[in-house]
């Protein structure tokens, strides 16, 4: 499918979705209330049916005091990309969580609430993947500070 | 709201202990494989409940090799994190290193030529080759067979020399550069090239003799550790993985990069999703890689091998950037955030390993603890690049 | 779900007959992989081991080989750095260290010190490649083991001064003595850009107090054919004599 | 040789007692003197000649720096593990865990005492030698059991489980191979069978009978040993060492010396039962073949043909891998046993129609 005519069946499907622009790929920034909702019908729509996650991550815009998640999308089916974008409160970064639509969606928001904090509602099993249990604080905010690190080289 | 509550480790395998403590379940037991384990690879550690010899569930604790590439990739110029890519999948340094070049290249919008891109298709091939002689010798091993460890290795040692001889290093690369490679490769590169394919052809009908049609190795594989093309697709894993579970998604078919688009080859794929397809699919990826270079070795055009100056800092426009190249292992995928600088904002790379690693938890349960480490060892798993 | 297109090739399946042809088939199989074993068995040319150690003589490393980082001097002594810190730059893992200094005489800035740390590089060429004036060189000397892992900072310059090129210029021997002087091994402690290593209260350039494990003397400038650069861990240089 | 009556240390001892309980001890002592030592010598040659072997079926070297072509490796290893340090896991049971290893040690000695190395060379020969290897063979797998259990690890209890199952169930097919030559021979005395085979070796001798019980018992015995294809015990890759992965230094040692000593009684009965034992190769009535073959003195004959048997089951070692736990069960029950019964059936009508080649005079 084309990007264009991708972008508006994602925008049918929920119209609160917007473009979401500077991305290399067709990029929707949508709403964290529509994410289980939405993502089960991206997953289900025949012309659609976006059945892979291929990565899930954040990225972390301390200056807006935002996260923004970044789901990426495709669809082994169709062959053709999609990247969600989904805007959280840094301070209170709560979302649903996919990981009924998609299995490896488990442990990539693991993933995700060890680096940047972020918590999953309905999460089966949410818990530290890459960090050890007791590890304070989420290393991939930009302020994050811990007795290991180095100042960042001039 | 609800409370989200967040679990530790030990209280994962009470929960699977089950309610009552483990009062109904005498039988059942549970064992750490790994973090120190021969069949595990490096340092990934399985907490495994069994019953008996049967595993009932399985457990991945990760992070023992974390070190924080994604973080480290925050404070570095985009040509200094390649070499970090190295130590992610070491078996497929090259190819890593080519989805951050391809990165930086798409999003700088620096124009490589063709020179460049058949080389850089050529070494990846090489090194797609030696990794899965590598994993050959060590799925034998798995098994129990020493000897093809060693004769994997032994052929792994012609490509390393080949590489080693054109790059200057055997297995952390950094040769792939954001507009170009590091060094043009060497005069002997192409007879040695042939040299090795003239070689390596009769040492692969060997490799199938000695474990494709042993009777043990095809009972161990058949049927073991079933992972469906629904599974499969749905848990993301890719690479060989996927395509064993009859998903013939191959990004160099797909969406070819490099030169691919000029080699004709095949994309193996499996019928069942057990063992004996992933191995399958494997060995078949190494006669493609094979057809792949033999095209292309003869046909390497003429031009420059680096066309930006290594000592400019690239500066990557304002945005998100994508690229993905298929490794030995599957996709690995960057994501470059850049805010106009030329260091990335924000730096993911999507590692094949770490997704391919949690269908050990489908496929595992109900086989045996000889099955698992078949299965394990089916995956190829290549653990830096899982902890990154 | 085998998605049958061309250009796709599909794993067979594993045959299985009856009783007593599957009995013949496994064993056919398990006669043949002990057919190809001892192929190898009964041809010891096809031995690939290398005896290390022993085979030191005819060990050669590709030209472009990746270890030791070397500041090739010419047949005069003198090397190209001109101080730039590109390479300091490139680096990404800070294993370089520049020290620079105002030429007494050309009142220009020159290289003092070229402070290469080996436990922190990764051998990733960067430098090599970033330098503009080519004068770096990852040496194919590979054998760099050492038992205390200070020993493993090297300075890879042999004197304080200009570049060959400056120093060429000046044909009086006398005049062009006074431009540079010789430097020795490093054996102090090396900040890492941005923050001091703990511990080390002594400065980059001050007269370190030479530790007894460290190696004092260190040739001087002396017309050497040998590209290696003269810092060199004790150890490693016995190592050397050996081979 | 006339001058000097050729008796076992055993006769020698059981003809001193009566008179002298010292001097039948003083046999006994020989007798397991010898037997210790040439467990340990026989344990570095066959360890040294395993690396060898496997280092060449590999496109390797071996041992190459302790001595020349590296024949004192195995020295200077066993010096390394006798000054180890010997660790028992403060969890574990200790007496059993010291205990098991000589278990394990006494059962491959008191085999040992029954091979017929040569007519002169043999400790002790009962009339039911066949008989007495089976039943002290099977002895072992109790040291395998109690040091997976004493040690007090999961992995090692799983290793020994598997031992036990294995050990048992694998003693049946190699009983079974085993009558097919007792009743060829018509003695289960060991030096009875050797010269039953004057003649022929009862590989050859009784046409594809012989070799099939050859077979099963190679592959039946493997098993009870636990070397690849069926070293599930220890299974490296799965189990990490299996049931001795808590033992160190001597102890360790001591496992690992049964091993290798097993293997040799395993290829040493497998010469004596099959290929003629201490016999020189002789067809019945080619005299001057026959004269020519007597050259070679009896001991090298068993040395050639056990090694033989050693170096195939080093092949197997290196070339094939491991079975299932399941697989094995199978392999036992369903393949190789059913054709063991029918191959006892074959043997026993052969036997009464004596259709083999040279029959008895």
């Amino acid at each position: 499918m084309e990007a264009n005519e991708l972008i508006s069946t994602v925008q049918s499907l929920e119209p609160a979705a917007t473009l979401r622009d500077k991305v290399d790929r067709p990029a929707m920034s949508v709403p964290k209330e529509s994410v289980p909702a939405l993502m089960r019908r991206l997953r289900d729509e025949p012309a659609l049916s976006f059945d892979m996650l291929c990565a899930h991550t954040a990225i972390d815009w301390h200056n807006e005091n935002r996260i923004e998640l970044v789901y990426q999308l495709y669809s082994t089916k169709h062959r053709h990309y999609l990247a969600v974008f989904v805007s959280l409160l840094r301070d209170m970064p709560v979302v649903t969580s996919v990981s009924d639509v998609w299995r490896i969606a488990e442990w990539q928001e693991r993933e995700v609430y060890d680096m940047f904090g972020v918590l999953y509602r309905s999460h089966p099993d949410l818990r530290r993947i890459l960090l050890d249990d007791d590890w304070k604080g989420f290393p991939l905010r930009k302020d994050y500070k811990d007795e290991f690190m180095l100042e960042a080289p001039k | 709201m609800s409370a989200i509550t967040v679990t530790s480790l030990d209280e994962r395998i009470r929960r699977s202990i089950g309610a009552d403590g483990g009062a109904s379940t005498t039988q059942e037991y549970f064992v750490n494989m790994g973090p120190q384990h021969p069949s595990t690879h490096g340092v990934l550690r399985l907490v495994l409940k069994l019953d008996g010899e049967n595993v009932r569930e399985v457990i991945p604790v990760l992070g023992y090799i974390h070190r924080g590439v994604e973080k480290m990739g925050e404070h570095l110029s985009y040509r200094q994190f390649v070499h970090l890519t190295d130590r992610l999948d070491y078996l497929s340094a090259l190819a890593n290193n080519w989805a951050v070049a391809k990165a930086v290249e798409k999003a700088a919008n620096i124009e490589t030529n063709e020179r460049i891109e058949t080389i850089r298709t050529i070494v990846a091939e090489l090194q797609r080759i030696a990794s899965h002689q590598l994993w050959w010798g060590v799925f034998g091993m798995d098994l129990g067979a020493f000897t093809p460890f060693l004769y994997g290795f032994r052929d792994r040692e012609k490509i390393s020399d080949i590489l080693e001889e054109t790059i200057g290093a055997r297995l952390t690369m950094n040769y792939i550069q954001p507009g170009g490679v590091m060094f043009d490769i060497h005069p002997d590169f192409q007879r040695k090239v042939k040299e090795f394919l003239t070689y390596f052809r009769p040492k692969l009908e060997e490799y199938e003799t000695l474990l494709t049609q042993n009777v043990i190795v095809q009972e161990r594989m058949r049927g073991v550790g079933v992972l469906t093309a629904e599974k499969a697709v749905s848990m993301g894993a890719t690479g060989p993985v996927l395509r064993a579970s009859g998903v013939a998604h191959d990004l160099r078919r797909s969406e070819p990069y490099g030169v691919y688009a000029k080699a004709a080859f095949d994309v193996p794929v499996g019928r069942n999703g057990d063992c004996w397809d992933r191995y399958w699919v494997r060995i078949e990826e190494i006669r493609q890689s094979m057809r792949i270079i033999e095209q292309l070795i003869d046909n390497i055009p003429e031009g420059k091998h680096l066309v930006v100056k290594p000592a400019v800092r690239t500066k990557v426009p304002e945005g998100i950037h994508y690229s993905q190249v298929e490794t030995a292992r599957g996709i690995f995928g960057v994501m470059l955030v850049s805010d106009g600088k030329d260091v990335p904002y924000r730096i993911h790379v999507r590692t094949p390993n770490f997704n391919n690693l949690w269908t050990v938890t489908e496929t595992a349960p109900g086989w045996r603890v000889a099955d698992l480490v078949t299965i394990i060892s089916s995956l190829d798993i290549v653990v830096p690049d899982i902890d990154r | 779900m085998v998605v049958s297109e061309s250009n796709q090739v599909v794993a067979p399946p594993i045959q299985r007959g009856g009783f007593f042809s599957n009995l013949a088939t496994g064993l056919k199989s398990l006669l043949k992989g002990m057919g190809i074993t001892f192929h190898y068995f009964s041809r010891p040319s096809t031995v690939v081991t290398q005896q290390y150690p022993e085979n030191r003589a005819t060990l050669k490393m590709f030209d472009r080989y990746r270890m030791r980082l070397s500041l090739p001097h010419d047949e005069n002594g003198f090397h190209k750095c001109t101080a730039c810190t590109i390479c300091e730059q490139a680096c990404p893992n800070s294993s370089i260290r520049i020290v620079s200094r105002k030429g007494a005489v050309t009142n220009k800035t020159e290289l003092d010190r070229f402070i290469w740390r080996m436990d922190s590089c990764t051998f990733c060429n960067a430098c090599v490649v970033a330098c503009p004036f080519s004068c770096l060189k990852m040496s194919g000397d590979f054998e760099c083991s050492v038992y205390d892992k200070s020993l493993l900072v090297f300075n890879l310059t042999r004197y304080a001064g200009p570049t060959s090129t400056v120093l060429m210029k000046v044909t009086d021997p006398q005049e062009r003595a006074k431009m540079w002087e010789p430097r020795d091994v490093y054996s102090g402690p090396v900040p890492l850009r941005g923050t001091a290593v703990p511990g080390g209260g002594r400065t980059l350039g001050a007269p370190e107090p030479v530790k007894a494990s460290a190696p004092v003397a260190a040739p001087t400038p002396a017309p050497a054919t040998a590209p290696a650069a003269s810092a060199t861990a004790l150890a490693v240089e016995e190592e050397g004599g050996k081979k | 040789m006339s001058s000097w009556e050729v008796k076992t240390i055993a006769q020698r001892a059981a003809e001193a007692m009566p008179e002298s309980v010292l001097a039948g001890a003083g046999y006994v002592l020989l007798a397991v003197g010898f037997a210790a030592a040439f467990m340990a010598l026989m344990g570095m040659a066959l360890i040294y000649a395993e690396r060898k072997v496997a280092a060449h079926f590999q496109c390797r070297l071996g041992p190459m720096r302790v001595g020349p072509h590296g024949i004192f490796q195995t020295v200077a290893d066993t010096i390394k593990l006798l000054f180890k340090e010997d660790i028992v896991p403060s969890q574990s049971d200790k007496l059993l865990h010291l205990f098991a290893p000589y278990l394990s040690m006494m059962a491959t000695l008191l085999a040992l005492l029954v091979l017929p190395m040569s007519p002169v060379v043999q400790i002790a020969d009962m009339n039911i030698g066949v008989l007495y290897v089976t039943a002290v063979t099977g002895f072992g797998v109790l040291g395998v059991l109690l040091a997976g259990w004493s040690s007090n690890n999961k992995w090692s209890l799983l290793g020994a489980m598997r031992a036990g199952a294995q050990i048992i169930s694998y003693e049946v097919s190699a009983t079974m191979a085993l009558l097919v030559v007792v009743m060829f021979s018509g003695s289960m005395q060991l030096s009875k069978i050797v010269e039953s085979q004057a003649e022929g070796w009862w590989i050859w001798r009784a046409p594809v009978i012989g070799l099939v019980s050859f077979v099963i018992f190679l592959i039946a015995s493997l098993a009870e040993i636990s070397r690849t294809p069926f070293d599930l015990p220890e299974g490296e890759s799965e189990l990490t060492a299996g049931f001795h992965t808590e033992y160190s230094g001597l102890r360790f040692a001591m496992f690992f010396l049964a091993e290798f000593i097993n293997m040799f009684i395993v290829a040493g009965m497998a010469a004596t039962l099959f290929l003629g034992g201490w016999m020189p190769f002789h067809i019945g009535g080619f005299d001057t073949f026959n004269s020519v073959m007597d050259l070679l003195p009896p001991g090298a004959w068993f040395s050639l043909k056990s090694g033989l048997v050693v170096f195939l089951i080093m092949w197997f070692r290196w070339t094939f891998p491991r079975l299932r736990v399941d697989q094995l069960m199978k392999l036992e029950w369903k393949i190789l046993l059913p054709i063991g019964f029918v191959n006892l059936f074959a043997a026993a009508a052969s036997v009464v129609f004596g259709w083999y080649f040279f029959p008895i005079r």
